[in-house]
């Protein structure tokens, strides 16, 4: 499902990511609230203060990696699109490791910066990372702002305003509701006692021996389960079969009578 | 209710402010008495504005009596009155057939369940007889039809051929204005949202 | 905006009765536009009100930016506020305090960067469909989508004609409301971050 795809967030909303240089090497990341992997990558950009036409790829790529590993280790859901980023980073990283070919170096309009396409993907989100900004501010303002309450006139309530996907989603509930009816209906003329033993008959021939739990799990309703405890009475009674408990309190099992009994 | 004599109390320095908040100017009490009588649903006491503004109950009934007036001197369109021992904000009975009037005129978009639900049904269903609605609603939908059909979101489509002859609805050309759709095609499907997961759709409720 | 001048309507006679009446004073449509305003569920658009009151837009507009004026130099605790094309009744911010711990109301869940980031794209790139919004985002955005859907903050705009069909989508006129908009173009242009996100990028270096 690809909803889980922005659930990486979740744990930690308020957070906000930081990289803390440790005394060795080793990057340690804080985790925070990353909304893809461009804000993830402009956010490493940044704390590189790295200049985003000149993009060190390579340090980039390590730390994105090491990010998404360290995601990994706390057992966050990873999304596709991340691991996309990861691959996309690393393909750039090794084509400009490539010695250029000194034959289209010299044609200058051969010659395009693998990391182009990246940067201006980076400097496109970024707007609209800037506008998303600017409408959080906006609704918090607004959120300081309130309407007067009911009044008594306006017979309110009972009305709701709708959308086309208020249509669409009222529809398929309609729909649901109708076909957890037809099964209900279904369920009502539900297995016979008589079918009932005669397929608990079945198996314990089939078998030798069966665990009454197992054959209860069978059975969901209420009713399904009244008629199998019956059926094993029933059986019981009637046939050559015999309920068997091999350890006290243990599971206790149907055994047909005269087939390896104890 | 005005036994209780506040000039005094409010002109100098409200001492004794009720919780932490520190001494609040005459105007500002007035003014946040303004806006919690606005939100509120119902009239509000004294007392209670006090408990919330931080006041005791006398600068808070004082202050509001001084709004009171002043919503007289401008008489404008609203009043602040006393009613069932609490205050309220309302429109000034003068203007009540505008008032009415305008009430009558409100948005026709709006629409009950029952409603929404039946025009679901003829929009995705369409054209469709009431016993076919009915099964699919389980519910009778007599007066959400009739609703639909006075709101002008449904028309009749002729009589289905069958036992009884039906009549069909379907939904009208005000139905596409007031969802935004320039046709029927336009409408959404169930597979427009499966990126969106379906299964959240009956979540949410 | 208030270019026509209404003062010498207003001191004439306000005795004329309401219905089909000609000129009433600036006051009395200032008065009862407020009534109404006070009364609307929904910001009115001056259009609406000018015909409950029966007094053409401009005499309307007119009043109502007076009025503003007038609400703003009392400093109160409400205001006029231009929203969604239409003028609403509400409390001012500076008060939100005690009317949210009158009202027991937290700030209202805010949206996640996530769908805050999605309707930002939606906002500026109208009507838009999932895989354009890929495309800038860099990531799926379905339940995203589908809380602004539910927040009713976006609609469905029709499917694009391309391969697939696919949904588009657009915000709201709740949109407008949630962000204290009047209309899109009260949105600061895109163009705008253009320069204060690279700015801010080599000011780094």
């Amino acid at each position: 499902m690809q909803s889980t795809t922005e659930q990486y967030s979740f744990n930690f909303l308020t957070e906000i990511p930081e990289i803390v240089g440790g005394s060795s090497d080793e990057l340690k990341l804080k985790l925070g609230e990353f909304a893809g992997p461009l804000d993830l990558l402009l956010y490493l950009i940044k704390q590189e203060q790295a200049n985003i036409f000149d993009i060190p790829i390579a340090k980039i790529t390590n730390s994105y990696l090491v990010y998404i590993r360290l995601m990994k280790s706390l057992d966050i859901a990873v999304a596709a699109d991340f691991i996309v980023m990861a691959a996309t980073l690393i393909e750039i990283k090794s084509k400009m490791l490539l010695p250029r070919d000194p034959a289209a170096a010299s044609d200058a309009e051969e010659f395009e910066d693998p990391r182009k396409e990246l940067v201006d993907q980076l400097l496109e989100y970024e707007k609209f990372k800037s506008a998303a900004q600017m409408l959080y501010e906006r609704s918090t303002v607004e959120q300081a702002v309130f309407k007067r309450g009911a009044i008594e006139s306006d017979d309110n309530n009972a009305e709701i305003s709708a959308t086309v996907f208020d249509l669409l989603t009222v529809f398929q509930k309609i729909v649901l509701r109708h076909k957890e009816e037809v099964s209900l209906e279904i369920e009502r003329e539900e297995i016979s006692l008589a079918d009932m033993i005669k397929a608990l008959r079945k198996r314990i021939f089939a078998e030798l021996e069966l665990n009454l739990l197992t054959f209860f799990e069978d059975f969901h309703t209420r009713r399904e389960l009244v008629t199998a405890f019956i059926a094993v009475l029933e059986i019981v009674r009637t046939e050559e079969v015999k309920l068997v408990q091999k350890a006290t309190f243990g599971d206790i099992f149907l055994k047909k009578v005269g087939v390896g009994s104890n | 209710m005005s036994e209780i004599e506040t000039e005094e109390i409010s002109t100098e320095q409200p001492d004794e402010p009720a919780s932490e908040a520190p001494a609040r100017s005459a105007a500002l009490v007035m003014a946040i008495a303004e806006a919690i009588i606005f939100v509120s649903d119902e009239p509000i006491t004294s007392k209670i504005l006090g408990e919330i503004i931080g006041e005791d109950k006398q600068t808070v009934q004082a202050a509001i009596e001084e709004l009171q007036k002043e919503y007289e001197e401008r008489s404008g369109g609203l009043q602040i009155r006393e009613i069932a021992g609490g205050w309220q904000l309302a429109t000034r009975t003068e203007y009540h057939e505008e008032v009415r009037k305008f009430l009558k005129t409100r948005p026709s978009a709006k629409l009950s369940l029952a409603a929404l639900e039946t025009l679901s049904v003829i929009a995705y269903k369409q054209p469709v007889t009431v016993p076919e609605i009915l099964e699919i609603r389980g519910v009778q939908s007599a007066s959400a039809i009739k609703t639909l059909l006075e709101k002008r979101l449904i028309v009749t489509k002729g009589h289905k051929e069958t036992v009884g002859r039906p009549m069909q609805y379907g939904t009208s050309k005000d139905f596409l204005i007031q969802f935004g759709l320039n046709d029927l095609s336009d409408l959404p499907s169930i597979e427009d949202f499966e990126d969106l997961s379906i299964t959240a759709l009956d979540q949410q409720q």
